[in-house]
């Protein structure tokens, strides 16, 4: 269903996104197209230091518009929003995830690994110990997965939409009763982090389908 | 954050998930829908070929397919095709309508099915014969649904 | 209006079956869910999809609540003339799109 | 442990529930008419003539006494945890009562 346009739902969320890209807003009066080519490589590259601060591409998008375009930011997990990074996203489809280490960015990845690591909940479970030491095991009738986020953001058929990897994670702290993080917060993009390096040459596959 | 789909509390879209009055069409329910395009003529097994996979890991989206042996020439056509879950809250699915110029008997979508059960796909002839196929699918429970706190 | 993607084949020789598909965005909202509070949310669904060729019927769908989210469907028609073919989707709360694509017929 | 003695009917149905005791995500056992149980955990046939009920009770009540690293998570314990959901917080998975439930109904299970 992922692979042919015709049938992947979420291709309707990247003609949106494709429409947004070249519409003018804000008091700049700039659309995106206005600044940029093609956004190929760019979503196999996030999230990223900007300014000395790790942001995925959801918050990337959003600086661009508040101080190229000079226009409020969007809503996370807001249909535009996640519009414009599945068309971002598509364009990368097929490359290798490409995570740069370096000696900036460590702490973030340190303390990403930290908490795929950290047990917490009332079930008291890490990531590991389903997404790892598990994996291709069965949860109830569920295989589960390696936990590469390869294909964000996603057309999942539970939520009969397009989510971003944010709200996966929080999905999957919900299931082991944790609190989970608020969406943009540093936990959440360290995780995020985290989890495209361990997936690093991985090709994107975004927007995919789940289950 | 509060998007559309947590204001509600069930995390799949049929009525399945042991909703407060929660329902279910029945077979004697689909027995009916079916005699309402029938007219009691009965339906013969065979010639209807109904695709739908046997295990369903979420019911949400369901890729479903229908083909019926048929020439579909003006004088000898499959006219319409109807599928039916007596499991789900109604027994309608979906009902398309075809002709010679459709060329082929077939058509694929995607559906909600609500639990475990036998669907069936009802196809009407132009000889005014109807025919059937049925195929027994299993839902499989979702581990972690996305829910309300 | 909703984002549709539609698939027809640009070319096509005379008497060719083609494979059309229709994707559309929409909730379809069963009417069956509740809300926390228990209140029921009203059904919103698209009722049917009809496909035109030059202007005549072809194929039609009626949809249910069973049909998910972002309705897609696929089915096939014989190519017999050049011209335009056309969807076109209606439902509840006066729901209405359309979405048309040329074709070419040798 | 909560002084009334367990009932093994309500045990399996607390065990059988995916909401309640979700044993069956994890672990397989005697429940024809469940679908799709588990495949990470120790199968629960048998369990009753491997444990006795004192050990059945602590491997429910704190497993991690027994197997630090195991991912069965305690049933009757509430501090030690990180980020627990506030309608979790302070609450065990089981009371107490559902505990001597669940044993007496392992127990059977011979």
């Amino acid at each position: 269903m992922q692979n042919d346009d015709a049938t992947n739902p979420a291709m309707l969320w990247v003609l949106d996104g494709e429409a947004l890209w070249g519409r003018r807003t804000g008091a700049a009066d700039k659309a995106c197209a206005d600044c940029h080519q093609g956004m190929q490589g760019v979503a196999a590259r996030y999230p990223a230091l900007h300014s000395e601060k790790l942001v995925n591409l959801d918050q990337r998008i959003n600086l661009c518009r508040t101080e190229q375009q000079k226009a409020p930011a969007l809503q996370l997990e807001s249909r535009e929003l996640l519009a414009l990074s599945a068309y971002i996203g598509r364009q990368s489809r097929g490359l290798p995830i490409d995570i740069a280490e370096s000696e900036q960015a460590k702490p973030f990845l340190d303390s990403g690994r930290a908490a795929f690591n950290r047990r917490q909940g009332q079930l008291n479970l890490s990531c590991t110990q389903c997404h790892v030491g598990l994996a291709g095991n069965k949860l109830a009738g569920n295989p589960i997965p390696q936990a590469h986020p390869t294909g964000y953001p996603i057309y999942r058929l539970e939520w009969q939409g397009l989510g971003s990897l944010q709200r996966r994670l929080r999905n999957c702290m919900i299931g082991v009763r944790a609190e989970p993080y608020a969406y943009g917060s540093p936990e959440f993009v360290e995780l995020e982090y985290y989890l495209m390096w361990r997936a690093r040459g991985m090709k994107l596959e975004t927007p995919a389908v789940r289950p | 954050m509060i998007t559309r789909r947590e204001f509600v509390v069930l995390a799949c879209a049929t009525a399945s998930c042991a909703a407060p009055g929660a329902l279910h069409a029945t077979p004697a329910a689909v027995d009916e829908a079916i005699r309402a395009i029938t007219g009691g003529t009965p339906a013969r097994r065979g010639r209807v070929k109904l695709d739908a996979p046997a295990l369903i890991e979420n019911g949400n989206s369901v890729v479903l397919g229908v083909s019926v042996e048929s020439p579909m020439t003006q004088a000898d056509h499959v006219k319409a095709i109807h599928v039916f879950a007596p499991m789900n809250p109604l027994p309608n699915m979906v009902s398309v309508y075809l002709g010679p110029r459709s060329g082929r008997a077939q058509f694929s979508t995607r559906v909600r099915v609500a639990d475990t059960q036998t669907l069936v796909a009802l196809a009407q002839m132009s000889d005014g014969s109807f025919w059937s196929d049925q195929v027994s699918v299993v839902v499989t429970i979702a581990a972690c649904l996305e829910e309300l706190k | 209006m909703a984002r549709a993607i539609i698939q027809v084949p640009a070319r096509a020789k005379r008497g060719d079956i083609l494979e059309l598909r229709a994707l559309i965005g929409h909730v379809m909202e069963t009417g069956f869910r509740r809300t926390e509070s228990g209140a029921l949310v009203p059904r919103d669904i698209i009722r049917q999809l009809v496909c035109t060729y030059n202007g005549i019927e072809v194929f039609r769908a009626d949809f249910h609540p069973a049909i998910a989210a972002n309705p897609l469907i696929s089915f096939t028609t014989v190519a017999t003339e050049s011209g335009k073919m056309e969807f076109r989707w209606t439902g509840d709360n006066d729901f209405s799109a359309t979405e048309s694509a040329p074709i070419t017929v040798e | 442990m909560s002084g009334a003695k367990g009932d093994p009917a309500r045990g399996r149905a607390i065990v059988a529930n995916r909401q309640a005791g979700l044993c069956l995500l994890c672990h397989s056992g005697p429940f024809p008419e469940e679908r799709f149980q588990g495949s990470i955990a120790p199968d629960l046939n048998g369990i009753g003539s491997r444990l006795s009920e004192g050990q059945i009770r602590l491997r429910i009540v704190d497993p991690g006494r027994f197997n630090p690293s195991t991912i069965m998570p305690a049933y009757f314990r509430t501090e030690g945890l990180a980020r627990v959901a506030p309608s979790f917080k302070e609450k065990p998975i089981l009371s107490a009562q559902q505990i001597e439930d669940v044993v007496a109904f392992l127990a059977t299970l011979k």
